[in-house]
């Protein structure tokens, strides 16, 4: 087992002695296990988000499910910076405008097929990701903020006085996917169903794309690049120091973060078929950025409710759509001094497995003996430990 | 714990198969019932979209009122086809996103006409919505030539276009013998397509198009358009956005010592305007402007209902917002039907539709075939725009 | 020359409210996202009063005088309490958390604004007498002077109360070291409501100004200013006083020029991408204190 | 024994104070050092030129023969646009960089990273050595796993190392403060480096904590890796280190074995006062010594590295 695991390491000079004893294996199952959960939680929410259509198939139903979904995609892109990474951009939106205008550019002034647009998008975004994020993210947090503030609306600015982009009127007549002439506005027929129009037809394809995006961005903030961009979130010289290029690894965050928004824009543009520069102010970053801090920065369930939430909540009370975003205002400052880590922390554990503990293991079952007498020793010397008091003295020269 | 955790999930499954057996038995409007159509009884709904947040929020209202007025005095002779119309109106933020789940909204609450739009921009990703689902529709501001330049059956504009109105302005720039004109826009759909109208216009009737700048809205500094502005001294300066800037424009421009005359578009002509500006800074302003009640002799009975609906006086498109209303139920009652077909004909079959703007017949692209432009001034005691020269004689 | 000129107006606002993004800048290293807000809050306190008082149309400078010291207590005092809910309670968090409560308290003050006297521009109720006359070839009214002396006072007041002041002194320290002030005997707290009071109604003033010299008012209008006041602190030298009224007259000057060549559409563009050459090549700006280089 | 790392006349200066003044030292292969020397007097500055943190005004570090602090070029110096290029990575090497070539560090105040859990914390530290790639992370191909896998039980091997005894699912901030120390050793040996930077280890610690900490450093030094320990506790300085380096003023003052130092009359001058005695001299009364102006502007390095907002210490 070690010997094929050493290939996973590159040559390391340095090799730590096996591990004094084997670990318990993970628990399984649905509720003994945080992960087992997540999961079948997440399966649940997809099963019914992709049974509303057959329940409620109306335009206006699919329409804001459609927009909610795509705000679900862009938080997971916007957590991943600012969650992860710890990169405070309120310029975000502008990813999105750029994955929006470029696919709508695509289509409509250079006629490609939807499809061949979205290698383009993508390509766009990374490239948009570099220019802004090459030269700002050597700056300090707050800086970094206020400049992707200014970039945002450098973006929209520009999108609104070029020809190319359609100027202020924006563009419009977005085509839908098509493949070898069939396309999305066709609709079809399966098994007596109807897929009538191409909203339907659409959110399913937003669906599945948007439950890419999400388990994706998990999965890359639970690797060995989730875990350089959470050290640069806690502690940037730390993370310098452990061998992270902390500014490659802010460089990376920020670049799937606007591949994640181009994907958005992408599907916002053929969701819409026609977008506007004004759907790109300041106040959409905001907004994003509220659903992902409201949810809990750093947490996939926290930032899904958060989005839901964010893009929902002004359809379903109508009346809160005046007071939006005074209430949202005010609930940035409550949740941040009362409850920092959002709705849904990302460090939540599951109430009932809480109190889950591993069980001491017996000495005697330790494998790869080093110097058997010492971890025998230490723990005994290690129970005066709690409550040391010397914390105080040296955080106190710092704080 | 084994025989808990076993015991909860098999909870949970119970839950979630009945939870989805409970939610498909339940379907009503699900993907195997078709579309909602018009039932045929009942009120007739007419969709409204309008902005009711954002920058442009103040003009929802007015709209709303508007248009809810003519629906009042429509039921209150009979309704239309014997039935009555109801308004549903939703809010579309003068933004693309909004306006398409406030369409998909309309749509969905089963209304057969529209009567709203405002942005061009908010106004042109809903065209589509409401093709698809065969509603027709009468748009009373929005006035953007891309809207009908999609050759969609269904939109009428009985807003002037820009055409109409950038026409209306080089009329007026003639009359007084202006040589040299100048164009400011704000970025904005609405106003650089207005801007581009009265350039190419004005160029083709011989006027020399001395400056053309865009000022970014929501700013309060524009000296350097002012400056722009003295230095070039062009007659007449064509201002092609709305009031909050324009009346910033007004003052500056003339603290900067430009001397000619100050022409503003409809977005621009409200009572706001003489009040940002400052007194004293309003002489040389005039407008282009589809008639007001105001300026219409015995429409004063006309704003005492308006404002005894709404406790406040007529804005800008409330005039509009009340054709729409009765062009589309006249359309309706013409063709005596519901039906897409039906009513885009009966829209298109009117003629000399008595409205404010005048007497409507739709030209064969569906805009006004007179787009009832007007120059107004401002009534230095009032502050308010009133009627300078009807442009017809 | 006239480029110059408007370009110096517009600079003495962004000179003031980047006053006071530096001076909280440098006392607590907290970008005070809301500050914009605070310009704009006091225009509206000026709005309010006068309306409340039924005052509209009015020229008279004294009545402007009176005004503009109320507001700049109010919005003061608002900086102040800002500051003792939103700010203290975090000033051990980590950055990210003060900035987005900071993005917080700007959207509740806007909105708030917003809900209180309606989305639409309010006409300012006091106008200065603006007749224009040349001076060398430049147009200048009456009001523009009006302002830049008022700017000006407010400049040298607030330079002396740093300066001169033990007051200032403490800032000072307090930016230097704020361990060591504290270990000095230096109420951390209270300077730094100080200071919070100051800026903020640095920035009323200015919004107070803005409103009698442009006319109009609305609930947006700090989010542009406040942006730009940022760019002047940072190309001025944030948390240095002299750096914020250089980087503010030079970013009016420079927008003055920008607007003039490229168009007034590609201001903000211009302005924006001035800030992040200037982030990039000498993030400590102009009259910045040196930064040891590190990594 | 060859030398590991030489640092030769090393001098930085902030503003007008000389933190480190002529600092010249070398590490060889498999040693303990210790760094010594009263509170101010530019050791942990010291510690952060060698690890590529702060670049310093002049002098040379050679880390296994490779340059830490790079020659610059004349021409940029005459141009002054040596500061620039430094900023865009230029004629310097990040710290990441230095890490990968083998020299890992502690911090005087424990950075973790706090919203990691133990392992986690561990695992960053092989991210250099780590074979995973985007797309396999995005997939879970069972190569991806199989890094997983080897990293978790690589992790797992040093946090039994160093005799970490707790729950590697916790958070670091769950931790007793002994505790944490053990995981920021294991997490810099993790790294798998051939040179161990210390900064006051033994800070906070309890007597017996300090003994197991000193018998695991001699197991570190066990394992080929050569330490370097910033300390004030001299009975652990004595009792460790096989040779010491004594600062004063950011400048070296002594260099040798322990019975040399302890015999020096320069230190126990400079240092020690009158006091001889080779018992463990009590902390706060070495605190309270010295305050030089190289503390003051320790201080304001401290003071502006807080600011940076990566927050490590300001919570």
């Amino acid at each position: 087992m070690a010997r094929d695991l050493a290939g996973a390491l590159k040559h390391a000079p340095l090799r730590a002695p096996a591990p004094l004893f084997e670990r318990p294996r993970a628990a399984g199952g649905i509720f003994d296990s945080q992960r087992g959960f997540m999961r079948a939680l997440g399966g649940l929410v997809v099963v019914l988000v992709a049974v509303l259509p057959f329940l409620d198939a109306s335009p206006y139903t699919i329409s804001i499910a459609t927009s909610a979904l795509i705000y679900v995609m862009l938080c997971m892109g916007l957590n991943v910076v600012v969650g992860y990474a710890g990169l405070l951009d309120l310029g975000y939106i502008a990813f999105f405008a750029v994955g929006a205008y470029v696919s709508g550019i695509f289509t409509t002034v250079l006629g490609f097929p939807m499809w061949l647009a979205l290698p383009a998008t993508i390509a766009a975004c990374i490239i948009a990701g570099i220019i802004i994020g090459a030269p700002t993210l050597r700056l300090r947090s707050d800086y970094l903020a206020i400049v992707t503030l200014g970039f945002g609306e450098i973006i929209r600015i520009t999108a609104n006085n070029l020809d190319i982009t359609g100027g202020p009127s924006g563009i419009h007549g977005i085509p839908t996917w098509e493949f070898l002439g069939w396309s999305f506005a066709d609709g079809f027929t399966i098994a007596g169903l109807e897929f009538p129009e191409r909203v339907v037809f659409y959110y399913f394809v937003a669906l599945v794309v948007i439950v890419v995006g999400v388990i994706g961005a998990g999965r890359l903030g639970k690797g060995k690049l989730g875990r350089a961009w959470k050290a640069v979130r806690d502690d940037e010289d730390a993370a310098e120091a452990m061998g992270i290029n902390t500014y490659i690894a802010k460089i990376s965050a920020y670049i799937i973060g606007a591949v994640w928004a181009g994907m958005a824009g992408q599907l916002m543009a053929t969701h819409l078929s026609a977008i506007s520069p004004n759907s790109f102010q300041f106040l959409y970053s905001a907004l994003i950025l509220m659903a992902v801090v409201l949810g809990g920065m750093g947490s996939t369930p926290g930032v899904i409710i958060g989005a839901l939430f964010v893009s929902l909540a002004p359809e379903l009370l109508r009346d809160f759509a005046e007071w939006r975003y005074l209430i949202f205002g005010i609930l940035l400052v409550v949740v941040m001094l009362f409850r920092p880590a959002g709705l849904w922390p990302a460090t939540a554990v599951l109430p009932w497995l809480k109190k889950r503990r591993p069980t001491p293991p017996p000495f005697t079952a330790a494998v790869g003996a080093y110097e058997p007498n010492e971890p025998a020793v230490e723990p005994s010397v290690m129970e005066s430990v709690d409550g040391l008091p010397a914390t105080d003295a040296e955080e106190g020269r710092r704080a | 714990m084994q025989f808990g955790s076993r015991r909860r999930s098999r909870v949970l499954q119970i839950a979630v198969a009945a939870s989805v057996l409970a939610l498909t038995a339940g379907c009503s409007s699900g993907l195997a019932s078709g579309a909602s159509a018009d039932s045929g009884d009942g009120p007739i709904k007419f969709g409204m979209l309008a902005p009711f947040s954002g920058s442009e929020s103040a003009f929802g209202a007015y709209m709303q009122n508007g248009a809810q007025l003519a629906v009042d005095e429509i039921n209150e002779a009979g309704g239309v086809l014997g039935r009555q119309i109801e308004l549903v109106v939703e809010d579309d933020a003068c933004d693309a996103t909004t306006a398409v789940s406030g369409a998909n909204k309309l749509v969905t609450e089963g209304i057969v006409a529209s009567v709203g739009g405002y942005c061009s921009g908010a106004t042109l990703p809903t065209l589509p919505i409401f093709d698809e689902a065969g509603i027709p529709m009468v748009i009373p501001a929005a006035n953007s030539n891309e809207l009908v330049d999609q050759g969609l059956p269904g939109v009428f504009l009985i807003n002037g276009t820009g055409d109409q109105q950038a026409a209306a302005a080089v009329q007026y720039a003639e009359q007084i013998g202006a040589k040299k004109v100048a164009v400011i826009d704000d970025a904005t759909s609405y106003s650089a397509d207005l801007a581009d109208a009265f350039t190419a216009q004005a160029t083709e009737a011989g006027l020399a198009v001395d400056v053309t700048a865009t000022v970014t809205p929501g700013e309060n500094d524009y000296s350097a358009v002012a400056t722009q502005l003295a230095s070039a001294k062009p007659e007449i300066v064509y201002w092609t956005g709305y009031y909050q800037e324009g009346g910033l424009i007004a003052r500056q421009s003339a603290d900067a010592g430009f001397e000619g005359v100050l022409m503003v578009a409809d977005g621009s002509v409200d009572a706001k305007f003489a009040e940002i500006a400052g007194t004293g800074y309003t002489e040389n302003v005039v407008g282009t402007f589809t008639q007001t009640p105001d300026m219409i002799e015995g429409a004063d009975a006309w704003i005492a209902d308006y404002t005894d609906l709404a406790g406040d006086a007529p804005g800008p498109y409330s005039t509009q917002s009340y054709d729409a209303v009765r062009v589309m139920a006249q359309a309706i009652d013409d063709a005596g039907s519901t039906e897409f077909d039906a009513v885009v004909g009966g829209l298109e079959d009117l003629t000399d539709f008595d409205t404010f703007a005048g007497p409507l017949t739709f030209t064969p692209d569906h805009t006004l075939s007179g787009g009832g432009f007007v120059i107004v001034s401002i009534d230095p005691a009032s502050g308010v725009f009133v009627l300078e020269d009807d442009l017809q004689g | 020359m006239q480029l110059i000129w408007n370009g110096l107006i517009v600079g003495s606002f962004y000179a003031l409210v980047a006053l006071g993004y530096s001076m909280v800048y440098g006392i607590i290293k907290l970008l005070n996202f809301a500050h914009g807000d605070i310009y704009m809050l006091g225009a509206f306190v000026g709005f309010f009063t006068l309306s409340a008082f039924g005052i509209s149309n009015e020229t008279s400078i004294p009545l402007l005088l009176v005004i503009l010291l109320l507001s700049m207590v109010t919005t003061g005092l608002i900086g102040v309490g800002i500051e003792r809910i939103a700010y203290r309670p975090l000033r051990k968090s980590p950055r990210l958390a003060v900035l987005i409560t900071a993005i917080g308290v700007s959207f509740t003050l806007e909105y708030g604004v917003r809900q209180i006297f309606g989305p639409n521009p309010e006409a300012f109720p006091i106008r200065l007498e603006s007749a224009g006359f040349d001076i060398a070839g430049v147009r200048v009214t009456a009001s523009q002077i009006v302002l830049v002396v008022i700017a000006a006072a407010l400049m040298l007041v607030l330079a002396h109360i740093v300066e001169r002041t033990r007051q200032g002194r403490a800032m000072r320290a307090i930016a230097l070291d704020p361990q060591g002030a504290q270990l000095m005997g230096v109420n951390v707290n209270r300077v730094i409501a100080i200071v919070f009071f100051i800026g903020s109604s640095l920035a009323g003033a200015a919004g107070v100004m803005a409103g009698a010299y442009y006319g109009s008012i609305d609930f947006l209008m700090g989010f542009i200013i406040g942006l730009k006041a940022f760019t002047a602190a940072v190309i001025g030298g944030i948390g240095n006083l002299y750096g914020a009224m250089l980087g503010g007259l030079l970013l009016g000057l420079l927008e003055s020029f920008g607007a003039a060549w490229f168009g007034g559409e590609w201001r903000d563009v211009f302005a924006f991408a001035f800030l992040i050459l200037f982030l990039t090549f000498k993030p400590t700006g102009l009259l910045g204190a040196r930064v040891v280089e590190r990594m | 024994m060859s030398a590991l790392l030489e640092v030769t006349d090393l001098r930085l200066q902030f503003g007008g104070v000389k933190a480190v003044d002529g600092l010249s030292f070398e590490v060889r292969e498999g040693e303990i050092l210790a760094v010594i020397g009263p509170n101010g007097a530019g050791k942990t500055s010291a510690f952060n030129c060698i690890s590529g943190f702060y670049l310093p005004t002049s002098g040379s570090v050679v880390f296994r023969g490779m340059h830490i602090v790079r020659e610059v070029p004349r021409i940029w110096h005459t141009l002054r646009l040596v500061q620039l290029l430094q900023r865009f990575g230029f004629y310097r090497v990040l710290p990441s960089r230095v890490t990968k070539w083998g020299m890992a560090r502690t911090f005087q105040n424990l950075r973790l990273f706090r919203e990691l859990s133990v392992l986690d914390n561990v695992k960053t530290a092989m991210h250099a050595n780590l074979r995973e790639g985007f797309w396999s992370t995005l997939l879970h191909t069972p190569g991806y796993r199989r890094a997983e896998a080897a990293c978790a039980r690589e992790a797992q091997g040093w946090l039994d190392f160093v005799g970490f005894e707790d729950d590697e699912e916790l958070y670091v901030t769950q931790l007793p403060y002994g505790e944490q120390r053990r995981v920021e050793i294991a997490r810099a040996l993790a790294t798998s480096p051939k040179l161990l930077l210390l900064d006051e280890p033994a800070a906070g610690l309890n007597f017996s904590e300090k003994q197991s900490l000193v018998r695991l450093i001699r197991k570190v030094r066990d394992l080929g890796v050569a330490v370097v320990l910033i300390e004030h506790d001299m009975g652990m300085v004595m009792e460790l280190a096989e040779r010491i380096v004594v600062l004063n003023y950011g400048k070296e003052i002594a260099d040798g074995t322990p019975a040399e130092i302890k015999a020096n009359p320069v230190v126990i001058e400079a240092y020690l006062g009158v006091d001889d005695d080779t018992e463990p001299i009590d902390d706060t009364r070495l605190r309270s010594a010295a305050v030089s102006a190289a503390a003051i502007a320790e201080a304001l390095v401290d003071a502006g590295e807080s600011s940076r907002g990566n927050g490590g210490d300001e919570r």
